[in-house]
């Protein structure tokens, strides 16, 4: 069976309710077009997981996917506050928002764990922070051969991946390049994986050690060009820093947010649509 | 005297602390703004590196986000964010770490989690993200930021990334080997830990400040050494290359991207 | 000061007599040159260490310069047994050897977790296996979260490391791609490190996520062109099979091995000397 | 009958065993041969990993190490030696081991290290390399060696690779969740342990070799399937492509490289 489907398919067949989720990406090939089509789909009560939770996770948020969030650094990157995430978190708006806290080594040794399928990770860091005492999963082990006191976190292995990525070819295989993130570790990890792609090419050419994943440890891969919009694809496009900035406002209110979800997420039959929708209504002028 | 501003000050003062050749993990915001002044002036051969992954970056214009294509494309190597925590930073590479912060206290432990209660937040703020670690990793820490009573305060109410946690050898008992804070930036002057106590000291005052201006914006009875000095003020190439940097960072942002 | 000298130099100055001393490379890359430099500067008690000692770790322990070795697999590839090792096991010869045994997972772990600043590395292995009866190395740990049984190690952290690569920079910037095997994992991990290029660049030119070291991590870098031959280094030159083959009569016998070390290693002057003489020699009516 | 040698036999009875899709991590020499067969005949899909690094490899020429350039430059990726045991060995992705041994005992339980004592022994074999990991994070594993009684002992002098241990559950019983080994192909026929007591039972004999012959070869005493069944000799695609295979690989490696 093929493993390229629509993202439609994708995630109605394989993100279930109660799922723990990770859509990562660090700044780059953030999956935004994934994330619009689960908040479309009303999947409900996810652990969404990432390294570095920005807006699309303040959307699933506000939409109501979301019960918990497993993360070490949650913000508008260069803009300021998730102000979805901090009304969850300070409110209970639009439910309460159970949090799992960690630093960015301690998730990155986590997710490396979890693709080495070693049950827990250990980390020369914690000593010092009052992290530890807010999270029970962070705790304490001595080296068998030096006596040094290291801090152990479980594996991090999500029920589902999703990334966004360059190329994949007709058998699914993927290949991704610049700022890769934990994409990797987060695959792997996995149960489950989806990827979205900018495109689909008749043979991929990646360069000696170039970053491919291939088809068997992928489920579904989906052609969204596009896909990271308003974060930016290397080698495609650029990031929209405007929309970062614009979504401030739009988030700060409620009123303004569950209208914005419902005209450029719900109302839409697609990530195409939305883009287009966006582009029209949202950047007026902006020709670039 | 009024030819820069109190953020271009502390910005120059913050890049003069970042010595050429050294290895420099660089958090977004100020940091990178003064890691890559001194990158641009005296310290060309700085080695700057950004968690997102890279290495090595030489910035045209300043990073809005971690991660910008700017500095992947820019940088000498790009490597996964797992290889850049465990082989890079928790490997001993860096010397210097440069952070930021939203809170600060007397002996320079930093807050970027919570304010007011964790389970029932005053104000929910970012979170950890890479800085405990830079704080412990690195072989010593620059802190920069504006000085006010709500940012410097006498105890944070969690520490997200340890400083001189309660002072004297504290740090040291704590298991920590690395140095720790060694100054700490600001819009008025120049705060460093007393040697022995640990506690932050007003070292120097940017021009135009005054120490009872420090001590207002500080949530504690702050001390200073007697005299304090001024901070050299920028010289005109600081300032210009400074500002040639803003500039074509503000126009490289005001597109779409 | 620059990092670039010649190889005589790096070796006189960074191997100490008892180092341990990790000469890696799988298969691809391995640094000949710079064990022939050791070999004729009779460097002494070296630990050696390497997931697959060859031609040129038995060439080491046969010249009596090896008080240890520390290894996962010590084969002449596709020929058959390292005889000087075996030698140096089965009677003492030149001086007995002692054995560091770990499995390939295992030695990976150890220089992943040299790399990384852990004092130990956890490993999904060993069990069954009669190794840990011999290794007293390898421990056992129970997982905090799971009560899995694992197996630890030390981590690895070599006095000296020493690879060969493609390409550096005048300014000692390493760049190398293909079989990379454990090298950047042995860089880092290590107190000291010589690397041997084929070529020094105006500037490197590595694809986006290809494998640089910075200048600031290595001790030495050394231009010796053909430095891994028989070896062989993509991009530059095949593997000498026919060496390989060759090796096994001369290593069997201790006169004709004496006789090639005094021959083709303490008599000449450096390795492009060498290569030459046994090109001359060796190979005659091969012109490839 | 003579149409083909015992070691083709065994080459292409090996090859058969591997299932079209799988994910295979292979040994170098009879197991490459093997695999690679595989992959030119029934198998097109098959993904051989090779511990180098490469993964997805289609040499053209069967690697005489198992890092040849033919590897890297035939392969869909190459990953550092330590991704590769972390991430995809450990990680679980493997559905095949195929293996060789120097020693195999009747359990199949492999010896590559010593033969005799270990700090005194009579021969010091090359070392674990990848397989005892192979053997236990593999979902299963195939093993291919010749048949003599200094290979197939009663009871190996060190396990290098765990194959059955001491039979029965112990394999399960030691905290390995994977099958094990489920056939070892010779040049004489194919055996595969016993569903329930783990031993090692000829099932199947390669055309022209006999019973007797077997237990000649093999240091216990040799349960059998009764009767026992002749390997399908092997096709005229299977020989003609295991041939041209071989060929392109001798004149390869007869130069220099």
């Amino acid at each position: 069976m093929s493993k390229i489907c629509s993202l439609k398919e994708a995630i109605a067949r394989i993100v279930k309710n109660g799922d723990s989720v990770a859509m990562e990406g660090f700044t780059h090939l953030i999956p935004y077009a994934a994330g619009h089509e689960v908040i479309r789909q009303q999947k409900r009560n996810l652990t969404l997981i990432r390294m570095t939770p920005d807006l699309i996770y303040d959307q699933l948020i506000g939409a109501g996917c979301v019960k918990k969030m497993i993360f070490s650094w949650g913000g508008n990157p260069g803009v300021g506050s998730l102000h979805r995430f901090r009304d969850a978190v300070e409110n209970g708006w639009p439910q309460p928002l159970e949090i799992q806290e960690h630093s960015h080594a301690d998730m990155a040794s986590t997710y490396d764990a979890g693709a080495a399928n070693l049950p827990f990770a250990v980390l020369r860091g914690h000593i010092g922070s009052d992290l530890p005492l807010y999270n029970p999963q962070i705790k304490w082990i001595t080296c068998p051969f030096t006596d040094e006191k290291l801090a152990v976190m479980p594996a991090l292995n999500p029920d589902v991946t999703i990334i966004h990525a360059q190329q994949a070819d007709q058998q699914g295989n993927v290949f991704l390049w610049g700022i890769v993130g934990v994409q990797k570790q987060a695959v792997l990890a996995a149960e489950k994986v989806i990827i979205t792609v900018e495109e689909i090419v008749v043979k991929l050419n990646p360069p000696p050690n170039g970053i491919v994943l291939p088809h068997w440890v992928i489920d579904a891969v989906c052609k969204v060009p596009g896909g990271a919009f308003p974060s930016y694809t290397q080698g495609y496009y650029e990031r929209n820093n405007r929309f970062y900035q614009q979504w401030d406002p739009i988030a700060r209110d409620r009123e303004r947010f569950n209208q914005w979800i419902h005209d450029y997420v719900m109302a839409v039959e697609n990530f195409a649509d939305y883009k287009a929708q966006l582009e029209k209504d949202l950047i007026p002028g902006d020709t670039k | 005297m009024n030819q820069y501003t109190a953020e271009e000050m502390m910005t120059i003062a913050a890049s003069r602390k970042l010595k050429n050749g050294v290895v420099c993990f660089v958090g977004i915001g100020l940091p990178s703004a003064a890691a890559n002044l001194a990158r641009l002036t005296h310290a060309p051969d700085v080695v700057l590196i950004y968690e997102s992954g890279t290495i090595g970056t030489k910035p045209n214009v300043l990073p809005l986000s971690i991660g910008d294509g700017e500095l992947s494309e820019s940088a000498q190597m790009v490597v996964s964010v797992p290889e850049m925590f465990r082989y890079w930073l928790q490997g001993g590479w860096v010397d210097v770490g440069f952070l930021g912060a939203a809170q600060i206290d007397k002996f320079a432990n930093i807050n970027t989690t919570v304010i007011g209660d964790y389970h029932q937040p005053k104000t929910r703020l970012p979170g950890a993200g890479g800085a405990p670690e830079i704080s412990t990793n690195a072989k010593e820490s620059l802190i920069i930021l504006k000085q006010s009573k709500r940012a410097f305060v006498e105890k944070v109410s969690f520490i997200t990334s340890p400083g001189h946690l309660s002072g004297g050898d504290a740090r040291e008992k704590a298991g920590l080997s690395t140095k720790g804070p060694t100054a700490v930036i600001t819009d008025l002057g120049v705060l460093a830990p007393d040697p022995v106590s640990k506690e932050l000291v007003l070292v120097s005052l940017h021009e135009g400040s005054t120490v009872e201006q420090a001590q207002e914006a500080t949530g504690w009875h702050l001390k200073t050494n007697d005299p304090v000095p001024f901070t050299p003020p920028p010289t005109p190439l600081e300032l210009s290359v400074l500002r040639d940097l803003n500039e074509r960072t503000a126009l490289a942002h005001s597109g779409t991207h």
